[in-house]
């Protein structure tokens, strides 16, 4: 299996390729975009399988032994998220034909995507500090165009604020990569874990916590915490559902992995101010973000807050920093990937029915959508935490871990947010759904293709329901990744071959 | 207007360029080169031809799309690593044989040759995407 | 019994469906289900009444600790059957009320799932398994509350219901997982096995405080109580189900549950017992303004709320019987009056007190079952509602006079709620006239009131059986040990009696003097109170949220690109200063002149490309920038970097040449002072990223893995420059990605240069 | 040198974050062309300066005396070197297109989409 760790990079690059290729003829060019998602999937499932029977997978890429090659790691933190994003990629392939339109994939829309979805498989997979840089930038360079891919005003307003502050994002990113060699002379995650750990008791650690914070920085920004987050609000409502939704799935989630794989095996010596730290930035990342949504007139702008403030439950798994903490943050990060970006596909649904994303010009849709509106109402649910959705467990696991750790300001946080969170979710319902349309409004658009906007969000509802009434499958997963990452002893070994 | 004695000039540069290019492409593995320069190279000279004619000769007289030229660049970049993932090694493990070549010894070539060639050809099809569709924009 | 909570889900999937195919007979078919559940609930009286209690669990994530159990006891039984009884009677009733309404396939469908919810809640053997249906509960009443859902009222009560209930709700989860701490059971039957030590625990006391929290917005304790009559914005079933008979109930119930556990610390009785008697006499105060009949209701029923978690307060063993007993009776009888209320505005258009009377007349039917629920609810013998106000009576004269003076005072107005319901409405000459002519109610509205209130009367008339099959078990669940079971009508002579009589006139009194009574209450509650409260909050999150927005997204590239820049500043910065990272290196070799002459050259180049007003000249500068950086790279052996960077610096000069032929000229936009305050932040930035560089230079903990490639390149990876072996060898996976970006970026040039424009207007 | 290097770095970062704080879209671009200048360089100073040969391996009998410069930060800068041509290149795509669509090339007009 090992040997095919590479896989769920490679899939997305043939694909995108051939896309390119064939992107003259928008039949074959959807065909090969959606069978090229399904393998995907596929590939991560089955890798998923087996990291959950075998223990880690290691991939030397090239041949090289580490650290001097590029290692490929799959833990079950790497394979828990992957096969998620996968499963949204998948149905998100579905969903653009819908809703993309073929102006859109003539300029290549199938290419970015599956580009896009190679970045992201491949920072969840590589184990090498540089290589996840460079995979930072396939994904932002694809993300880049598919923000502004379109061209509308809005677009191009958020896109170059989006571009400018994840650039700047890249620079720290950049700079501590290059400090870190310098410092330690070596790339490889494990090879690096090992020689931070032995430096311990020795004069530079001031050096090493000032790289520490350069990547909590860099990350951060890629994650959208507090104060970090201005470029997310500003530009993910912008460009079609089907990307937002695509964005909101994954690029913030890379962000966030990256943070907890960097910190729980790189910068581990010091807690009391790393992941103090993470866990003081979580509080203002949950309350902002959702007073943010509060505010918000627009169906996808109060989305886009929504995610600052789940983003602050993540990273308040990691503040813990126990295995309960990490398993919640784990388990809290999938459930929100699925449950978020169907809500993006709900709002393209509604934009694409009632010609808006103002929510005073939406209304009726529970009568004339019933199917929508109940839809709608599982991820929504699910967001604002209620029992058996997949959020509730999500929220109670990192409630008990942050109770555990006598984090009870914290615990408090999360648990008064998702008020706010329920308020901010039934202001979308009050306005879209139940509130009677404007009499001057004009009639629901019609909606071609029907299956193709609604067996996706129907999908992604069932996923949600699922990781919540299956919640025990999912959580200890997501537990046993939790352990894993607390005991980077394991990680080391399978990636230097059993000599640290 | 572009100049007459600029056009001549690239008519002369162009092949020598071109030439230049691959011979800083052939002794990349072993001396200051490789596929990116070279690849820079024969782009910055497609470049100058655009730039003393216009996008729409060069494009006619550089033949490749560069979007298949990036495309195709690619494809050998994945298929020089998948050679060895079929052979039952780590997905892009060199793979080499010598062939001797009359008059200059024994030649080392490899799946990381093959894997040059692919940013040689991608590196080429990138820039000269984006100058000639820079150059092409209209007001 | 898992099969009977699910099967409400099961049942409202079949609803819309079902009321589409048979609409008239829809109601009467789905009441078949509750109905069934009564009668299966009916036969476990026996076995539950001889003691035994029935769990059922099934595993769900025990790594979270949460269970999906059932564990029925004689408390449980008793709601269950109020639940499922009343359910079958309710959705009859919904049939007619809403007859020919479009959505009311949906409103069986919200009823079943409801009474799903409310079934779970009280059979629930595992506290996370009665949150789970807790929330349910919450959620099916916002979806019946805005079932009026065009109604912007309607919406807002719904929410506001949601929101208070759901707070609650996460305030009771919160203190569910501290009780699960202290106690590391969430269990019911373990945690009523668990030793009093558990209320020593720390944690013991805010757990109970928060699950309490939950229990008071639920059953709209003060200051919560304000969601209630404001729910009455739902359709009338919906009031008689939910906000009557059962939902509100959940939260008395879970007090009455939890005493046993909790009720021994020295919180519980100061905090439920308050809290339950200042909403008893709050809401009977509120139900004397009362002129809309299903708003007085709702005050009434907040009242008895309150006197339910008074009595779960107490918990004397005479407490509890009385709650549990008294709890029945207000089931009773509140649901029949609301029905009733329900039918009196559906045949004559108006709730009005003040528009309505001498109804008796026209409906006589629906007057027959008002009259006895009305009597139950005054307490007049021989209802039930009668026997039920004695053995409170005799309780709170057990706990003091207090208590006392405050049920009884709370009953009197009871008695004058009773009174306009069930005389005002129907025999007195009305005040004025209702919008229609009204007719007798049909069937479908009788029914429930008629069942309802015959039971009271029965239940008045027979209470022993009643009371050793149903009422003692239950209660004897929560005191502890079996009940001699006493309930009678009769008790002979006592002062009791006495009292009884004394309430009933002190009500009757209030009643005559209703109308002076109602201006009087209206003018001295108006514009108060946490209703008000509630909507200030409201709003005040919204100005906090705008505000908070406005603060932070003001839309601005440069302000969040500042406060970007200061925060990552800020943050390392300090952490160099705090750990001691900064360290000069002692000695480094010297720099020749080429090199000086190189980042002079730099320096220069850069402070003028910042400076410059003409793009060409900014651009040049940038060109020479990036030469003088390719002259470092070479000087310092990296010739393949030199040669890259020369290509792309000269590629780029190109790009930026062609390019400006698009784009504006450079215009000075800043202030003077912006531009220094930009420099400021600028340079807090650079010398960081000096100091970290020289930090950095003087150290290297671990030499690098470099020597390795030096050793492998010619004889492993067949090359000589081993900066092109890593490239494409050692490292060639970022290379591939890195040719991944490059591909991109031309498709996005492409794309953003060709894309068909629309010029803005 | 390296002190003097340590200087151009933050001359260079602090040259790019206060083009980067201008309002006009070209001098955005400068700034972002800046940045990977500067980021390139301290990878290169940060990793250690060798004067000395490039990182060849010697033909035999050939050996150098001269020591060779770490070749390992120069394969990351190439790369490093490869994206941001790739983003410089992309932006002034944006940029224009930027400047196209709104008619404006003054950075703080654009605020249609990200207020509320």
């Amino acid at each position: 299996m090992s040997r095919w760790l590479v896989a769920p990079i490679l899939i997305p690059m043939l694909t995108g390729v051939l896309c390119l290729l064939a992107v003259r003829r928008p039949r074959l060019n959807r065909w090969i975009s959606v069978t090229g998602a399904a393998l995907e999937l596929a590939a991560a499932v089955a890798l998923l399988a087996a990291v959950r029977s075998q223990g880690t997978l290691v991939l030397q890429v090239g041949g090289w032994p580490a650290p001097f090659g590029i290692t490929l790691v799959a833990d079950l933190l790497s394979a828990f998220l992957l096969a998620a994003a996968c499963l949204l990629a998948f149905t998100l392939s579905i969903y653009s034909l819908a809703s993309i339109g073929a102006q859109l994939e003539s300029f290549a829309y199938h290419t970015l995507y599956h580009f896009l979805i190679m970045g992201v498989s491949g920072a969840f997979l590589t184990g090498d500090l540089f290589n996840l840089y460079v995979w930072f930038e396939v994904m932002l360079m694809a993300s880049f165009v598919l923000m502004a891919l379109g061209g509308e005003r809005g677009q191009m307003e958020g896109a170059i604020k989006y571009v400018t502050l994840n650039l700047l994002a890249s620079a720290f990113f950049l700079a501590a990569l290059g400090i870190l060699y310098g410092l330690v002379g070596t790339l490889n995650l494990a090879d690096l874990a090992v020689k931070i750990g032995g430096v311990t008791e020795r004069q530079p650690q001031g050096m090493l916590m000032a790289v520490a914070l350069l990547l909590l920085v860099a990350f951060g920004i890629k994650s959208a915490v507090f104060p970090l987050f201005f470029w997310l609000p500003a530009s993910y409502h912008t460009p079609p559902a089907a990307v937002s939704a695509l964005f909101s799935g994954l690029l913030t989630k890379v962000g966030v992995y990256s943070l907890i794989r960097v910190f729980t095996i790189l910068f581990v010596q010091n807690p009391d101010l790393t992941h103090n730290l993470i866990l003081w930035i979580s509080i203002p990342t949950m309350v902002t973000g959702v007073l943010g949504a509060v505010a918000q007139n627009q169906f996808r702008r109060v989305l886009s807050f929504h995610i600052i403030s789940q983003i602050g439950y993540m990273i308040l798994g990691l503040g813990l920093f126990t295995p309960l903490g990490l398993a919640g943050a784990i388990y809290f990060t999938a459930h929100n990937m699925i449950a978020k970006t169907n809500l993006f596909l709900v709002s393209g649904v509604v934009e694409r029915l009632q010609g808006s994303q103002w929510l005073s010009r939406l209304g009726g849709l529970y009568v004339t959508q019933p199917l929508l509106a109940g839809l709608f109402l599982v991820p929504a649910l699910s967001l604002a935490g209620l029992p058996p959705l997949s959020g509730f467990f999500a929220k109670l696991s990192l409630i008990q871990a942050s109770f555990d750790a006598r984090q009870y300001l914290a615990g408090g946080v999360a648990v008064a947010v998702s008020l706010f969170t329920l308020l901010s979710m039934m202001k979308l319902w009050n306005e879209a759904f139940w509130k009677p349309r404007a009499e001057d409004a004009p009639a629901d658009a019609e909606l071609p293709d029907r299956a193709r906007w609604l067996v996706p969000i129907a999908l992604l509802s069932l996923v949600t329901l699922a990781m919540g009434l299956g919640a025990n499958w999912f959580y200890s997963l997501a537990l046993d990744a939790g352990h894993q990452l607390m005991n980077p002893n394991n990680y080391i070994l399978a990636v230097m071959g059993g000599q640290p | 207007m572009r100049s007459f004695f600029l056009r001549t000039a690239v008519r002369v540069l162009l092949p020598m360029l071109l030439l230049f290019s691959i011979y800083l492409f052939l002794r990349g593995h072993n001396e200051p080169g490789g596929g990116f320069v070279a690849g820079l190279t024969a782009a910055a000279a497609w470049s100058l031809y655009a730039i003393a004619f216009d996008s729409r000769h060069a494009r006619a007289a550089f033949r490749v799309e560069p979007r298949r030229l990036i495309a195709t660049g690619l494809l050998v970049i994945l298929a020089s690593g998948l050679i060895s993932t079929f052979s039952g090694r780590s997905y892009l493990s060199g793979i080499w044989f010598s062939l001797p070549v009359p008059g200059l010894g024994d030649i080392d070539l490899g799946t990381p040759v093959l894997f040059d060639l692919g940013v040689f050809m991608t590196v080429i099809g990138v820039t000269l995407g984006i100058v000639f569709s820079l150059e092409e924009v209209e007001e | 019994m898992s099969i009977t909570v699910l099967s409400g889900l099961a049942g409202s999937l079949l609803a819309a469906p079902l009321q589409r195919t048979a609409p008239r007979r829809a109601g009467w078919l789905l009441a078949l289900l509750p109905l069934g559940l009564f009668i299966y609930f009916l036969t476990l009286l026996g076995p539950v009444s001889a003691g035994r209690t029935l769990v059922e669990t099934l595993p769900w994530a025990p790594g979270l600790g949460v269970e999906f159990s059932f564990y029925l006891d004689g408390l449980g039984l008793l709601m269950a059957l109020l639940v499922s009884g009343i359910g079958a009677l309710v959705l009859v009733y919904a049939g007619g009320y809403l007859e020919g309404h479009p959505q009311l396939g949906r409103m069986y469908a919200f009823l079943l799932v409801f009474m799903s919810a409310m079934l779970g809640v009280v059979l629930s053997g595992h506290l996370l398994t009665t949150f789970l249906f807790w929330e349910l509960t919450s959620i099916s009443s916002f979806l019946l509350i805005g079932f009026d859902h065009k109604d912007e009222t309607s919406r807002k009560s719904a929410l506001q219901a949601l929101l208070v209930t759901g707070g609650g709700g996460l305030a009771m989860l919160a203190g569910l997982v501290l009780l699960n701490q202290a106690a590391g059971t969430l269990s019911i039957p373990a945690l009523l096995a668990s030793s009093p030590d558990l209320l020593k625990h720390p944690l013991a006391g805010p757990a109970a405080a928060l699950i309490l929290l939950g229990a008071f917005t639920k059953s709209a304790q003060f200051p919560f109580h304000f969601w209630l009559p404001n729910a009455m914005a739902a359709p009338t079933p919906v009031s008689a189900y939910l906000h009557s008979a059962t939902m509100v109930k959940a939260g008395v119930f879970l007090i009455l549950r939890l005493g046993p556990v909790l009720g021994d610390h020295p919180l519980w009785t100061p905090l439920v017992s308050l809290t339950g008697a200042v909403t008893l006499l709050l809401g009977a105060w509120m139900a004397l303004s009362q002129t809309d009949l299903k708003r007085l209701l709702a005050y009434s029923t907040v009242s008895m709320l309150g006197l339910l978690t008074l009595l779960g307060g107490l918990r004397t063993p005479l407490a509890l019987e009385a709650a549990v007993v008294f709890l029945f009776a207000h089931a009773l009888y509140k649901g029949a009056l609301f029905m009733v209320a329900g039918a009196v505005d559906h045949e004559t258009g108006t709730r009005d007190v003040t528009r309505l009377g001498g109804l008796a007349r026209r409906m006589p039917q629906t007057a027959a079952a008002a009259l006895p629920a009305g009597l139950s609810m005054a307490a007049l013998p021989p209802l039930f509602g009668f026997i039920a106000k004695e053995v409170v009576y005799e309780a709170a004269l057990e706990s003091g006079l207090f208590a006392f003076a405050a049920v009884f005072a709370a009953s009197a107005v009871t008695v004058f709620a009773a009174a306009v319901i069930a005389v005002e409405v129907f025999w007195a000459r009305p005040a004025g006239s209702p919008p229609r002519e009204p007719h007798e109610a049909p069937l479908a509205l009788r029914l429930g009131p008629l069942v309802l209130a015959g039971l009271g009367l029965l239940a008045g008339l027979l209470p022993g059986p009643l009371d050793r099959a149903l009422l003692s078990p239950a209660a004897a669940g929560l005191v502890g040990h079996p009940l001699q079971p006493g309930l009678a009508l009769w008790h002979g002579l006592t002062p009791l009696l006495a009292y009884s009589a004394l309430t009933f006139a002190a009500g009757a009194l209030l009643y005559l003097a209703r109308r002076p009574l109602r201006r009087l209450a209206a003018a001295l509650t108006a514009g108060f109170g946490p209703d008000r409260l509630y909507d200030l909050a409201y709003a005040g999150v919204f100005r906090l949220a705008a505000w908070q927005t406005g603060l932070l997204q003001h839309g601005t590239l440069r302000y969040y690109l500042n406060l970007t820049v200061l925060a990552a500043t800020g943050l390392v910065g300090t952490v160099l200063l705090l750990y001691g990272g900064l360290n000069m290196p002692a000695a480094f070799p010297g720099a020749t002149f080429y090199e000086v002459l190189i980042a002079a050259l730099i320096l220069l180049a850069a402070g003028f490309a910042i400076t410059t007003r003409s793009r060409l000249g900014a651009v040049a500068a940038l060109g020479v920038v990036g030469y003088g950086v390719a002259a470092i790279f070479l000087l310092f052996g990296a010739p393949d970097l030199a040669m890259t960077q020369f290509l792309i610096e000269s590629l780029t000069v190109i790009l930026f040449v062609l390019a400006f032929y698009h784009l504006p000229d450079f215009e000075r936009f800043s202030s003077r002072r912006t531009r220094l305050r930009d420099m400021l932040v600028a340079m807090l930035a650079g010398v960081l990223m000096t100091v970290l560089t020289l930090s950095a230079v003087g150290i290297q903990i671990f030499p690098t893995i470099s020597s390795y490639y030096a050793q492998a390149a010619l004889p492993e990876a067949h090359g000589r420059n081993i900066t092109n072996v890593i490239l494409v060898d050692f490292r060639g996976f970022d290379t591939l990605g890195e040719n991944v970006v490059l591909a991109l970026a031309a498709i996005g040039v492409f794309a953003l240069l060709k894309f068909p424009k629309r010029r803005q207007p | 040198m390296e002190i003097l290097l340590a200087i151009v770095i933050g001359a260079l970062y602090a040259a790019a974050v206060y083009m980067l704080l201008r309002r006009g879209i070209v001098k955005l671009l400068i700034g972002l062309s800046l940045l990977s200048h500067a980021a390139n360089l301290l990878i290169f100073t940060a990793a250690g300066l060798t004067r000395g040969g490039p990182p060849l391996v010697a033909l035999e009998g050939q050996a150098s005396t001269l020591p060779q410069a770490d070749p390992l930060p120069q394969a990351l800068i190439l790369t490093a070197i490869v994206i941001s041509f790739a983003v410089t290149a992309f932006a002034l795509a944006l940029a224009y297109r930027v400047y196209y669509t709104t008619g404006s090339g003054d950075m703080d007009d654009l605020q249609q989409s990200d207020i509320s």
